[in-house]
């Protein structure tokens, strides 16, 4: 194994991790350790916060203070330790269950706040770690164990949603563009403000499963065919309907929040001098 | 200097000097009087306050911070208590120590918001789920809001537990003047010597008192609420399961004889009044009112300590009692626990009160 | 000595403040002990409708009041409410320019129009409630000026602290205006 | 925490020795993600289902087979 | 009284309400019950939900059904009546903290899903009912008890969240605009879908009283005087930033929840025959 | 006809049989599978199944059902129970039934997701803030899974309270054979004969069995999570107060004897084993093994009901016993309970396992 | 619900007895939101702190008093 | 008569469905006391890594094999973990395309190429579990194949129904190959 994967991995005996065969999350781990590498980043100073699912399960692995917190509180305990420890690069990481359904609230409000956090979503269109139900991103019509006539709901626009609630970045990714979800989340962890990656990923066993979809590589396949770059889109009207579009959506600058308390500590403590 | 402070005031200026520098907190009667201190006075001290978006995420900002090494609480009441629950299960089982404090009000649901109650004392013992012994202290007036404020912060960081402070609307509102000490004695937990590579999460040789790194240290630690081995990473493994909860049980089990605090007065009397927070004060009222009517003593017993359960200090102190008043605002909870605790020779009555009001010293010597 | 003191009125009338500057001026400045509770409206908001404050030589355990010995009404409707649950021989003060309607025959009442006097003699109704503390030290010697002096220049911010102790001292001297 | 590995890594090299494919074959599960996209079809499942370098010297190392891996079971290193 | 104010109120010994002098909740509840008059309304065919908060207090004054759950939770429970009783005209009322602090992923979600609800912010900028503690639609630099030195947290606007969540009507008007407001009620309550209304509101009581506003006649006029409708602005650019756009800012169709899953019963149904 | 179901399975076709036509869900482990059987079925025959964002949601949303006339019900786990806690107690505060079943797995905190435990058990009763009794039944294999469920159901509308099923993962997910019946008994709420002039959304004259009106019925009901009168409206008045929470208890009380559901064998002997869902299973095998080998009979005591507490029947029913032995797979919860009901004479003894793993055997024959 | 006022309004009156001005005096908390945004200065305040009608001849039966009060004390009728 | 039966592999493999039909063929068709129990991996995805059945005369009452019967390994994994829990005069099942080392001379072993023989005769190996079922009644008699049939017609979607029983037939007849 090459050595600076080594060095961000707890390689032990908790390996070959618990995830499915072909299972995308397994490839964002792998691509987060090399923006890791690439960036240069410190391991002692990465905090890396999950809540529960099977893409919560990737801090595990990875050997930089890691937080594996309840189910959709990655982001308020993500919080305690900014807050705390302002110099860390803390990173979220988690499921579209754990992020947009349980975590929700937490989720904007702390985009609201412009709290320095990159929130990593992986977005596998369903619940993999309690067997495959409806998620907020379930694309209407598809069948999980709790859709099993097709799911009625609208999915989530995870970009508008980001935006609204004022991220100052997102960006969305696949676990097929390897090297694009590197850059892009190179780009989000270089940003000071709350920056957002959504990250399509395979879920074979479940999703993948239910939907007919086939396995990991034909779901990869799918990944590639149906994405379009953001960059070779010229004219908003002409992006084909069946189309998801990837890249850098969003990326603009904001006042982050602890910078605006620590000046208002200064502010205080001036007053009474 | 003699000031006058309330209840809540005087917890939250215990907290700070306790060295809680993190408070992340959501509003609710009648605990919000914390909130707002801290929101003033935490940034003058380099600390923070963050009203976050609701309870859950206050208890677990709070988890995150104490994690990183900052000492950090919570303030609420029974909605937002019933809200934090899962939020507390977690800082059990991943041994991060922090203050909640539950100043109680009616309920249930939204119940009485603006009226005194003592109905929340059972749920601080078993209102997560899963096997979780819990701290728990109950001050009866302004000054000793203060101290067992202080207490609850040491304790917390001594076993690495959470620990709630239980107060109720009066005792929290109530003005008192007081002289609060300059300095308080504080417990710093035993910083790693380990190197990164052999520190462990926990270790299960010291059960409390132990050696603790925080996130943002170059320990990497991992901190995990799945059921997890020394290191902190998952185990299925039937055998360390057992030692991680016989763990978290004996920090406290061991601990009783420190934890315990009673405070007593003519137990060799043939009555003896039990209480704890607002209902003591009328339980002490009453005592005092008893003795001057009939010129013989009363006894009188007040938890401070409401969990652990302090059964063993009860049972001796009532060696001689012949019949046990337990004056409390609720339907009846701790009375349950003394009833398990003492000799069943001893007649036990209850005094409950659960209407909003405060229990009068006339419905404690009626029964007498 | 125990004393139970109810100051009532409506929200935004500063009641929680004077029961505060009172139950400090005696509890710290004249060494008592002393305990102050009130109640209030649904959660949190507006003003309280009344406060009590307990002032005694010795420790006092039950907080509540019982048997008033002063009342301090600044409404009609907080004296038709409470004015049962003063002493026989208490002492009843009430802001004649609110509180019409009282029997005045059978309790001893001091009845001044604070709120009046607040508006034309300092500009600002919202100082009845130290105008009420003033004519309470005077009559009642619960506690004297003095303290309630120093409780006062304690609890307000120092541009505010001269018009505050007019206030007090226009109480002081209610029956020589 | 000490990293280890339980087994040694199976190594191909490719005839000039300028290309090195390392499959850490406890790691590896089969997905055939890295053998579907390598563009060069250097690598095939073995028979447990595991990959192996078929044809180590078509590799031009582009890395995409180490880049997908979900199980950091594959590497590739060429001598520069 | 009028008889068709009267018919809409319960008129008890608990009037006056509990509300303080001059709080813009009261006008609410007064232009609500005349935009159910004008509708010509049946109050038994009316829910009014809310949680925990001034504003929540309004239900239990008007007489229709209603149901005053716990703070935050309005909106799922509004769900519960609306799917069980889909002829029901479901109403949820509440305050900026109630449905965007505590209740908001209840909000995007019910939004997301486009259920025939329609939602009553009561925006006060403050949490009243607590004693006027930072919401997440206080101004920034704003006081409250909570933020002694100035909010430092951007505010929400609903309005985005609303749209990007998926809400098909969004309306904005205030305690002062009364005749608007009932408009814009008007509107809200005919759409069917999940309709946002957005009133501004005066809590003299706190907010105004910690911010130094003046009574609530001074903060109408303060909503009279920075208010634009939004049928007045010609060109996007040219919206003064003091000012707040008021009227209808997103009216749109899709199809509704409980629609889709009656079709879905039946579709399932005729399956079987 | 015999079917092979999941005791997961069995409640949830109960539910259906019962009249459950709502159900408000969010996935957990070892809980998911009633979801997802309402899923597929409610549609069918016009009932709704929606998964919600959360279980605070599902609750809600349950309630609001439910107050709405349709018959409604949830399932979860530990974490998700937790986060159930403040709306069941909206729920005994509003008087608003439905069934809320906990599959229990290990915790606290996220725990052991996928292993059976019983650690819940006093969380059932005191998880929510405030004084609120409450009523838990607790299965042993997969046909009582079915009966209990519809028992709970019935109980909730009877009394109009939230009632709990609780299991755990053993229960919850081992398959049996069964025979099912067509139809069961359903209790119908009385429905309102007054007008809605004169309706009370409760009355004090009957705390049980009592006329509802629900949303949309043209009685312009108000409910309110506040203390509350009789029409629903707040009050702050002491005397309503204690009335309402008086009712809120004597529901259940009043009702004891008809929720206690016990079974026992050989209760004459001297040694009684005392258990409860999965840990009872393991008792009874340990009863028979026992006999087999000492050719003399050992006591076996079952609780179908864990709350109310069944304290008189078990005391009438341990009248000659000199030792019992309480099973569960907890730090010994119910045991307390059960200390605290029988004679202080008898000894006690706890054979507690929360690894994950079920008791064995062996485990109690160990210590007779 | 039987509904009920503790107390009758107060009752203004134009001269032409076209306009009716009705206060529910103990439903008023004396705001002055009515007063301050009548267009034609009808209201005012009496004793009590509470609105009454001071020059009911000059209302324009607008409404705006009745709409925007929030205590649901001000009522305006006018004959058609 | 109390028998436990486990059949263990990895994920994917349909060990539960195999468990389940074989605890209904026991447990429906020919009345026994049946209990069916699994474990699995963190919270529920993926498949089992094992099922345990008992099938007994009378009621049972601990559900959890402790001397296994029978055990079928579908993986070489699961024998090495499992192997040690078969009673002395147990019967061993294994995949033998799957399943490489094992000692056959200790206990009772049959040893048959289930998934090839899926992948080969019906063109997809996910039916080996079905094979399996279909040799198990035929050595072990713990159920008939006719039970088997019924469960499998039961569980199994119509147009799936031939080909499954194809498979148990192939498995009931699997030494005939
Ligand atoms: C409070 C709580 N509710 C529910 C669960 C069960 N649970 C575990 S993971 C999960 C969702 C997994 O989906 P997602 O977040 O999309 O992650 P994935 O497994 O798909 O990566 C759920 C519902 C839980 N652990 N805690
Ligand atoms: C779970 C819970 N947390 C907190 C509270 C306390 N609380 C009551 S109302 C309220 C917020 C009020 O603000 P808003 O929703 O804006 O309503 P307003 O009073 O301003 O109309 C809070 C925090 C509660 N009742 N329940
Ligand atoms: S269940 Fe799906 S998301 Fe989870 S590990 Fe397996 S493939 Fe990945
Ligand atoms: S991608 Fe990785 S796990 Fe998949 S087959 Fe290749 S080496 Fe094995
Ligand atoms: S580096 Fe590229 S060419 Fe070489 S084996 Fe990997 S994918 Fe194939
Ligand atoms: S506190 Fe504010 S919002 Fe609440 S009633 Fe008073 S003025 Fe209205
Ligand atoms: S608006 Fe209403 S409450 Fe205010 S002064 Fe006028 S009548 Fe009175
Ligand atoms: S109707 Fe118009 S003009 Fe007449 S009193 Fe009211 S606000 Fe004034
Ligand atoms: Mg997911
Ligand atoms: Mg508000």
């Amino acid at each position: 194994m090459k050595e600076e994967i080594k060095n961000y991995l707890r390689l032990d005996e908790r390996f070959p991790h618990i995830l499915c065969p072909g299972c995308g999350i397994g490839t964002i781990a792998n691509i987060l350790i090399r923006t890791f590498n690439e960036l240069n980043l410190d391991k002692n100073n990465i905090c890396l916060v999950s809540g529960i699912g099977c893409s919560s399960r990737i801090p595990g692995y990875i050997d930089c203070d890691t937080f594996h917190t309840l189910h959709g509180r990655a982001i308020p305990c993500a919080i305690g330790v900014k807050l705390a420890r302002p110099y860390l690069k803390v990173i979220i990481i988690g499921g579209d269950g754990d992020i947009l359904a349980i975590g929700l609230s937490h989720f904007i409000h702390a985009a609201r706040r412009n709290i320095d956090l990159t929130v990593i979503i992986v977005n596998n269109y369903n619940y993999g770690m309690t067997g495959g139900q409806v998620s907020p991103t379930t694309p209407k019509g598809k069948f999980t164990y709790t859709t099993p006539y097709g799911n009625l709901e609208e999915e989530f626009n995870i970009y508008e949603i980001s935006k609204s609630a004022g991220a100052i970045f997102f960006a969305r990714s696949t676990t097929y563009h390897v090297t694009h979800l590197k850059k892009v989340l190179k780009k989000a962890l270089t940003k000071k403000g709350f920056s957002v990656v959504e990250i399509l990923s395979q879920c074979p066993t479940l999703y993948g499963r239910l939907n007919r979809l086939g396995d990991a590589v034909k779901m990869l396949e799918e990944f590639k065919n149906r994405t379009i770059d953001i960059s070779l889109i010229k004219e908003p009207g002409e992006i084909p309907s069946d189309k998801i579009i990837i890249g850098i959506l969003l990326d603009r600058e904001r006042e982050e929040y602890c910078e605006k308390y620590e000046r208002l500590r200064k502010a205080i403590n001036e007053k009474r001098d | 200097m003699r000031q006058l402070l309330s209840g809540n005031e005087a917890t939250a200026i215990g907290a700070i000097k306790a060295g809680i520098r993190f408070f992340a907190g959501y509003p609710i009667t009648p605990s919000t009087e914390i909130a707002e201190y801290m929101a003033r006075e935490l940034p003058k001290i380099g600390g923070v306050f963050i009203q976050m978006e609701d309870e859950i995420a206050s208890i677990n900002a709070v988890i995150g911070a104490s994690a990183s090494g900052m000492k950090a609480m919570t303030a609420t009441s029974g909605p937002g208590f019933s809200l934090m629950q899962e939020g507390i299960g977690y800082a059990c089982m991943a041994e991060i120590p922090c203050l909640i404090v539950n100043v109680q009000r009616g309920g249930p649901a939204t119940g009485l918001p603006t009226k005194p109650s003592q109905s929340d004392v059972m749920q601080t013992r078993w209102g997560t789920h899963g096997d979780h012994p819990i701290v728990v202290f109950y001050p009866y007036n302004v000054l000793e809001s203060f101290y067992l404020t202080v207490k609850a912060i040491n304790t917390a960081y001594f076993l690495r537990v959470p620990v709630i402070l239980l107060t109720d609307e009066i005792i929290a509102h109530m003005r008192e003047a007081v002289e609060l000490p300059e300095e308080v004695e504080i417990y710093q937990p035993k910083r790693k010597k380990k190197s990164p590579e052999e520190f462990l999460y926990y270790s299960e040789e010291t059960i409390y008192d132990s050696e603790v790194a925080y996130f943002g240290e170059g320990y990497r630690i991992h901190i995990s609420g799945l059921t997890h081995r020394e290191d902190g990473f998952p185990t299925n493994k039937p055998e360390v399961i057992k030692r991680k909860l016989d763990r978290l049980k004996r920090k406290i089990e061991d601990n009783k004889e420190k934890l315990w605090d009673l405070e007593y007065q003519d137990i060799g009397a043939e009555v003896c009044l039990i209480s704890y927070g607002i209902s003591a004060r009328t339980a002490l009222e009453a005592k005092y009112i008893f003795e001057k009517e009939e010129k013989r003593a009363l006894g009188y017993i007040r938890l401070k300590t409401i969990w652990p359960f302090p059964d063993k200090p009860l049972r001796a102190l009532l060696k001689s009692a012949k019949k046990v008043i337990v004056v409390e605002m609720n339907q009846g909870q701790l009375i349950n626990e003394i009833e398990r605790a003492i000799s069943p020779e001893i007649e036990i009555i209850g005094v409950q009160r659960y209407d909003g009001e405060i229990i009068t010293p006339e419905e404690i010597l009626a029964v007498i | 000595m125990r004393k139970e003191i109810r100051i009532a009125g409506t929200g935004g009338q500063g009641i929680i403040f004077a029961a505060i500057v009172l139950a400090e001026a005696a509890g710290i400045y004249e060494n008592k002990y002393v305990t102050q509770i009130q109640s209030y409206g649904p959660e949190a908001r507006g003003g309280a409708s009344k406060a009590d404050i307990i002032i005694s030589d010795q420790p006092i355990y039950f907080p509540q009041t019982q048997e008033l010995d002063i009342l301090v009404c600044l409404s009609q409707q907080s004296l038709d409410e409470y004015v049962k649950k003063l002493k026989e021989k208490g002492t009843l003060f009430i802001d004649s320019y609110y509180c019409k309607n009282f029997n005045k025959e059978k309790i001893k009442t001091y009845a001044f129009p604070f709120s009046l006097v607040a508006k034309e003699k300092l500009g600002r109704e919202l100082f009845a409630n130290i105008i009420l503390l003033g004519s309470l030290a005077r009559f009642t010697k619960i506690v004297s000026i003095e303290s309630l002096k120093k409780a006062i220049s304690h609890r307000v911010a120092p541009q505010f602290l001269a018009i505050n102790e007019k206030a007090l001292m226009l109480g002081y001297e209610i029956d020589q205006l | 925490m000490k990293k280890f590995l339980k087994e040694e890594p199976q190594i191909y090299f490719s005839n000039d020795n300028k290309k090195i494919i390392k499959v850490i074959k406890y790691f590896c599960k089969g997905c055939g993600i890295c053998i579907h996209f390598c563009p060069k079809k250097v690598l095939d499942w073995d028979k447990d289902f595991k990959v192996f370098a078929k044809n180590p010297n078509d590799c031009i190392a582009c890395y995409l087979c180490e880049l997908m891996c979900p199980d950091f079971a594959i590497f590739v290193e060429k001598e520069k």
